[in-house]
């Protein structure tokens, strides 16, 4: 038998993870080397789905999830997921799944295979803040972040709708703060943690992205933060990948790096800045990093 | 053998439309011991009762079924149509065919086989009924009234008028409630405090009552006419009697700054205080928590400057036991929290709109003491964030009421008006200002009610938004509120100084405890249960307890007023006569068969079960049986459950009657 | 207006001891709400649970119920302060009891219904109902009613035949 | 392994103590009798005995045949028992506990005892001839799963220590057997077992906990229990008998001890026992309490059965 405070996880990356967010992929692994905290990707994943299908066809989004679980489950351990869409989808499929007989059916015909409801599906902020727990997090920082102010951006999916995820408290969580002060950060409060930053629309109306993501920006920065932190790529790409565009349409300068919470806590846990792909990052973050002395 | 008089009911055509009434009539005439069957459109109506007692006469009927609605509506009025007529009322039993049958079912065949074997049942159980005396006891003729607020206040005001003893318990060190707290009232714009007042002083001035305060409800016991209430008088820490209510301690007490909670927290108050000036009795208490002499044993300056020498550190707790004959609860509201989950609530907190830490989104209490001449601002509506007058204010109703996904579905009936009073109120002493009004629907039915909603938009120039907030957040010194306008169907973004939340009502916090101490049932949301919504709603269904005010539900001023009267002349009615009849439901010893292990007395919830010895002619002590006091007894049945040998009955729900009607089965 | 109504093979016998305070109260209040449910059960009255023996489903199931549901006020709502609390012991060890001479649970039910939750009392029934439904008809005890005396057995064909005129 | 004999060796040394204590508080006045045991006329067999002279103290035994539960003739077989007067009494760690139960139950007053304990390693299971010797195999299944070899809190309990073996307990391995069972077969199990009930009330009447003026089942208006031994009312009165019993009844077996038809009565007690011990962590019988677990409450009892 393993040992209880030996933490193993199959591991779900899901596609923006191998893509544009590939230092998120990257910092996960090697943070949670180095937190000996095993890994085991589900052999085979493929797309959950994310923000699109299940505005299409929901008894293929369900079963794009349904069959992700199924695999995962065959790996064996609690499932951890990276991306906060994701995260989503498969925690809304087993709610879903398991309210529903006639949809659970359907679904178990189409991927051929029973659905496993009472997996856990688990975020990484939940892995670092609740299983490995604040405690022995801050026993593994060996560079605490002392005064670097982040804001902590939730978005729209980590937290809703409410009877999902049961990640944290709706409309006022705390989980990323307790984790950023576990590792030395200051947290600032602000506004905007739990807004939407328009996601998926970044490709097919910019407008309303840039607008909303305008917004956070804004609060964030008018709340005196360094820098954001986020835990999901679309978010991530919105905020970062689009800031330029957004001083340029609305006048304004931010120069606001956007981490990933992976990349944060490995800076505290001593990993190095090329182990994290903090030079992935659109806005760079070097010459803050090296301002509060954490390089 | 039996001559049993079977009645069915049409109940118009509540029955009948689902179940075959002729059929059942026809079918339960055929049982043996059923002289007479028959079915009626009204059992209930005058001519349906002289039908019954007609029957009962011509037909020399032993005993009565009655196949029509719930006992619990109309047990009592068969009974005593057939004790009219001459029989025992408890030879009378009523078959539910409508609540649990034609109102359940659709198919009529099914639901009339089901109404002829629940007749059948009652026809088997009735025959074992036996005649039971009516048992009378004494009325205590003094009331119990809990709660000092506006409903409190006014039905002890008109028991004692009445020429009863009144003893009034409220939790909080004066009496006054919220009414107390507000501002001015709708529609009418009067002054709260000037009609609340005199009142207040008619409380601590009538000769027959007795006030308790800074007291709360420890125990009760026995039934109506006899209660036993045990009164908590907490520590004061001020002897009453020879305070003169100068107010020096209050002026000299070294620690100024603690909250006070008439103020909503806004004003601050001293160690030794009086909530508010007005306060009855003007006796002030020690907050034995923020008290430095408590705290530290040091200071000591309120006695030192006590003329009267009333401080006293060493007062406890004292327990009084008070004999009453019938109790009014009127123990009001409390405001819905929007904080994430309040403390020893039932319902989960709004969760939204801030959870209570931006410092500008207030409730609607709140407003009422800003508002207040005598409130903390001396009336001027001030930020409590930084003392500057909001010039966009926005109210939000509907904060928590009904909002099923929050757990409260009701409506909480007097926000609408009092939010139409607030930007009244605003507008008058803000005449720059501008108030919004988010609103689901606005509910204004009363006499000149929406007279009153309709001023404040059209001439105090409130603009009413239709549409939720979908959230607020804090910008700056500003608060951004984020609703939907959907009359226009825009989407509305307002940047506002001061946010006024009209938070749903709930019950007192504590309400289902005082209610279990009580014996007397509650909603899911702790509201106290009426025994009957339409036709009893001030008596509940414990014999002898009666209800008054928002405890009961949501409700404005004029209508708890009218409840505390009303409960208030029930108890006059109670008090009107000596004697009380109760039902003979009591529990009898049958002595031959009693071996004394009193597992019945170990059970009796009430204390009823005695020890008797019985004796022989010579004196020679033969055995000790258990003996139940019937005017103590509560009539739950338990200790015959418990008997072993099945030696104490239930009278009304024997053996034999219950495994009658499981044998008609 | 009227829902298809299924035909069941086999239409279970219910019986239901409930409390006039609450479950009572509740099951008029579904009537009021006018909820609808299976027309199975058959309710009788009792002031308090503290005052239902467990001799009653004893005989209930003799009597040929083929399900038996228990329900009365929610712990701490007793009208008689503490029946219910009684109750509670009581029934948890008669249901071992039962269980242990091989009746099945599945027949016997026991609920806390307020007066307020007229829709729960529909629950509950349905649910017995239904699920009793599926269980089949309560043998057991018919069996032993048929039954003669072990050594009295219906041995010759005369007594067989004036048997079954019975 | 069922051969092992058990060590009975400190009864004699045992009677000579009852003996020699029944004597003195018989002739000092103490006590206006003194229940126990004497030598019966088959040979090793034992039976009840009411002494009440200090000169017929030396009648007094303990050995392995003495079976019986004497707390029944304190309670409702009182005949022979003087009307007035303290009544010295000699019990087995398992008769004890059926005392303790009745002082629970207002039935016996302390006071009005005087307790002379016996240590006891066992005494011999009912099918088996009074002469044999207690082995492994001879024993009382009641006496395999003894907690109560040394009586406490008696007046008297003479200084020997028995020898008490490990052995296999038979009714937690019935119980637990009978339990991994369907309901199905549990049933037709007690069905066979009841249908060979003669309803003679043996059981009853030999209950030290049975001591109603009139039992339940006897009774005609409601008859609540049918009395004929036909199989339907067979199965109701054991039925309501365990259920009575439940809580109370501290395992003396009298009631299987004295059944003709062998029916494994404190089978049931023993369940019911069990179940009380897990739901409310009540043992019947080691001190004296007011309230059986079926006569209290706590707020917080497993409701888990309740919907």
């Amino acid at each position: 038998m393993t040992p209880r405070n030996i933490l193993r996880y199959a591991y779900y990356p899901g596609c923006s993870l191998h893509a544009s967010a590939g230092e998120y992929d990257l910092s996960t692994r090697e943070l949670f080397k180095k937190l000996n905290i095993g890994l085991t990707e589900v052999p085979d994943w493929f797309c959950c789905g994310a923000t699109p299908a299940h505005n299409v066809d929901e008894l293929l989004s369900l079963s794009l999830c349904a069959k992700n679980l199924e695999l995962a489950a065959r790996v064996g351990g609690d499932l951890a997921v990276a991306c906060a869409a994701c995260f989503s989808r498969l925690k809304t499929t087993q709610h879903v799944l398991s309210e529903s007989d006639v949809k659970r059916q359907q679904v178990e015909k189409a991927i051929d295979a029973p659905v496993p409801l009472n997996g856990n599906v688990k975020h990484l902020l939940d892995i670092l803040a609740r299983d490995l727990g604040l405690e022995r997090l801050g026993q593994a920082v060996t560079k605490p972040l002392f005064g670097l102010k982040v804001a902590c951006y939730y978005g729209c999916l980590l937290t809703r709708p409410p009877e999902v995820p049961n990640l944290d408290c709706v409309e006022a969580p705390t989980i990323m703060e307790d984790v950023l002060r576990a590792i030395g950060a200051e947290t600032v409060a602000w506004s905007h943690r739990l807004e939407c930053c328009g996601a998926n629309f970044t490709l097919s109306r910019p407008g309303v992205v840039l607008q909303l993501s305008h917004a956070i920006l804004d609060s964030a920065k008018a709340a005196g933060a360094d820098c954001i932190m986020v835990a999901c790529p679309l978010c991530h790409g919105n905020l970062d990948i689009r800031q330029k565009e957004i001083e340029g349409v609305y006048s304004t300068h931010y120069a606001m790096p956007v981490f990933y919470i992976t990349q944060l806590v490995g800076l505290a846990a001593g990993l190095k800045a090329d182990k994290l792909g903090l030079d992935a990052l659109i806005v760079n973050p070097m010459p803050l990093l090296k301002e509060k002395g954490l390089l | 053998m039996s001559r049993i008089g079977v009645f069915i009911c049409h109940c118009g055509e509540n029955i009948s439309r689902t179940v075959d009434v002729e059929r059942v009539a026809a079918e339960v005439g055929k049982l043996p011991g059923v002289a007479f069957a028959t079915d009626y459109k009204y059992m209930c109506s005058d001519p349906g009762q002289g039908l019954l007692k007609k029957a009962i006469r011509e037909e020399r009927l032993s005993h009565v079924v009655v196949a029509a609605c719930s006992p619990r509506m109309h047990e009592k009025t068969f009974r005593k149509a057939v004790e009219s007529a001459g029989l025992n009322p408890f030879l009378c039993e009523m078959a539910n065919i409508r609540e649990h049958c034609s109102w359940v079912h659709q198919d009529r065949k099914e639901a009339t086989v089901k109404a002829i074997e629940l007749v059948g049942m009652m026809v088997e159980r009735v025959k074992k009924n036996r005649v039971l005396p009516t048992i009378t006891v004494p009325v205590t003729k003094r009331a119990l009234v809990i709660g000092g607020g506006i409903a409190g206040i006014q039905a002890a005001l008109d028991i004692a008028d009445a020429g009863y003893e009144v003893i009034l318990v409220e939790r909080e060190p004066s009496i006054g409630g919220h009414m107390a707290q507000l501002s001015e009232t709708f529609p009418t714009l009067d002054c709260s405090q000037c009609i609340m007042t005199p009142k207040m002083v008619d409380v601590a001035n009538h000769p027959r009552i007795r006030l308790y305060t800074y007291a709360e409800i420890e125990r009760v016991e026995g039934y109506i006419g006899n209660f036993q209430v045990t009164v908590r008088r907490k520590a004061r820490s001020v002897i009453e009697e020879k305070c003169t209510g100068c107010g020096v301690c209050m002026e000299k007490c070294p620690v100024k700054k603690i909250p006070n909670k008439f103020d909503q927290n806004l004003g601050m108050r001293p160690a030794i205080y009086v909530p508010f000036p007005q306060a009855v009795p003007n006796t002030p208490v020690i907050d034995r928590e923020n008290c430095i002499k408590f705290k530290t044993g040091k200071c000591g300056v309120c006695r030192k400057v006590c003329g009267p020498g009333a401080v006293d550190y060493e007062q406890e707790d004292r327990l009084i036991v008070e004999p009453v004959g019938a109790i009014v609860v009127a123990t009001g509201f409390d405001l819905y929290s929007i904080e994430e989950k309040p403390k020893g609530s039932p319902i989960k907190g709004y969760g939204e709109f801030g959870h209570g830490r931006i410092p500008d989104v207030i409730d609607g209490m709140t407003f009422e003491r800003l508002a207040s001449a005598s409130g903390p601002t001396g009336g001027k509506i001030l930020r409590p964030s930084d003392g500057r007058e909001p010039k966009q204010i926005v109210f939000i109703q509907c904060v928590g009421s009904r909002a099923r996904e929050k757990g409260i579905s009701y409506c909480s009936k007097i926000c609408c008006m009092y939010t139409a009073k607030h930007t009244m109120l605003y507008h008058h002493k803000v005449h720059d200002g501008q108030a919004y009004v988010f609103f689901m629907d606005a509910r204004t039915p009363g006499k000149n009610y929406d007279e009153f909603w309709r001023r404040s938009i059209e001439e105090e120039e409130a603009v009413y938004i239709r549409g939720m907030v979908s959230r607020l957040y804090q910008k700056g010194d500003k608060i951004v509120v984020m609703g939907s306008d959907i009359a226009v169907g825009v989407q509305v973004e307002i940047e506002a100084d001061m946010v006024v939340l009209a938070t749903a009502v709930q019950p007192q916090k504590g309400a289902d405890a005082l209610a279990q101490k009580l014996g007397i049932s509650y909603d899911k949301y702790n509201f106290y249960s009426e025994a009957h919504a339409k036709l009893r709603p001030v008596e509940c269904a414990t014999a002898g307890i009666y209800l008054a005010g928002a405890c009961q539900g949501p409700k404005d001023i004029p209508d708890t007023v009218s409840q505390a009267s009303a409960a208030a002349a029930k108890v006059i009615i109670l008090f009107a006569r000596d004697q009380l009849e109760r039902e003979p439901i009591v529990a009898r010893v049958r002595e031959a068969g009693c071996v004394g292990c009193f597992y019945c007395k170990k059970v009796c919830p009430y204390g009823a079960v005695e020890e008797k010895e019985i004796r022989d002619r010579q004196g020679n002590l033969v055995k000790v049986v258990a003996y139940v006091n019937p005017g103590v007894c509560g009539g739950c049945g338990t200790c015959q459950a418990t008997c072993p040998s099945k030696s104490v009955e239930l009278d009304g729900y024997t053996d034999e009657q219950i495994v009658a009607m499981i044998e008609a089965l | 207006m009227h829902p298809e109504k299924t035909k069941h093979a086999f239409e279970p016998k219910i019986i239901a001891f409930v409390c006039t305070w609450c479950t009572y109260a509740g099951a008029d209040l579904a009537g009021t709400s006018r909820m609808q449910y299976p027309a199975n059960v058959r309710v009788l009255k009792f002031p308090c649970t503290g005052r239902i023996d467990p001799v009653f489903i004893l005989k209930a199931f003799q009597q040929g119920a083929d399900g038996v549901l228990v329900s009365g006020c929610h712990p701490g709502d007793c009208h008689y302060i503490a029946g219910n609390f009684h109750a509670r012991r009581r029934f948890a060890a008669f249901r071992k009891l039962l269980e242990f001479v091989g009746v099945d649970l599945g027949r016997l039910q026991f609920s806390w219904v307020s007066a307020a939750e007229g829709g729960k009392w529909v629950e509950m029934v349905t649910g017995l109902t239904e699920r009793v439904r599926l269980m089949g008809p309560m043998q057991e005890f018919k069996e032993l009613a048929l039954e003669e005396q072990w050594s009295g057995a219906i041995n010759t064909p005369e007594l067989q035949e004036a048997y079954n005129s019975i | 392994m069922h051969d092992n004999p058990i060590d009975t060796s400190i009864y004699a040394a045992v009677t000579e103590a009852i003996q020699g204590e029944a004597r003195r508080i018989l002739s000092e006045g103490h006590v206006a009798a003194v229940v126990g045991y004497a030598a019966a006329r088959r040979k090793g067999s034992a039976q009840p005995v009411v002494v009440t002279r200090a000169d017929d103290a030396g009648k007094l035994i303990f050995s392995a045949a003495c079976v019986n539960n004497l707390a029944v003739y304190l309670t409702k077989a009182r005949k022979e028992i003087p009307k007035s007067g303290k009544i010295g009494i000699v019990v087995k760690g398992c008769d004890l506990k059926a005392l303790v139960g009745l002082m629970g139950e207002s039935q016996l007053k302390r006071e009005e005892l005087y307790l002379i304990g016996v240590p006891c390693a066992g005494v011999l299971a009912s099918t088996i001839q009074p002469d044999t010797a207690l082995t492994a195999g001879t024993i009382a299944p009641k006496c395999r799963e003894c907690d109560a070899h040394l009586p406490t809190g008696c007046d008297f309990v003479p200084a020997r220590q028995p020898v008490t073996p490990e052995l296999e307990k038979h009714y937690s391995a019935e119980i637990a057997r009978l339990e991994a069972m369907t309901p199905a077969e549990r049933w037709a199990y007690w069905k066979g077992q009841f249908k060979k009930c003669i309803k003679c009330y043996a059981c009853r009447q030999v209950c030290p906990f049975c001591f109603c003026e009139q039992c339940l089942c006897d009774r005609n208006k409601p008859q609540m229990v049918e009395t004929t031994p036909r199989p339907a009312g067979n199965f109701a009165w054991h039925i309501v008998r365990a259920m009575h019993l439940a809580g109370r009844c501290a395992g003396c077996a009298e009631c299987e001890r004295v059944c003709p038809m062998d029916i494994p009565l404190n089978l049931l007690n023993r369940k019911m026992a069990k179940e009380l011990k897990e739901l409310y962590d009540y043992e019947a019988g080691f001190e004296v309490r007011e309230k059986g677990p079926l006569a209290t409450y706590d707020e917080k009892d497993d409701q888990s059965f309740i919907k």
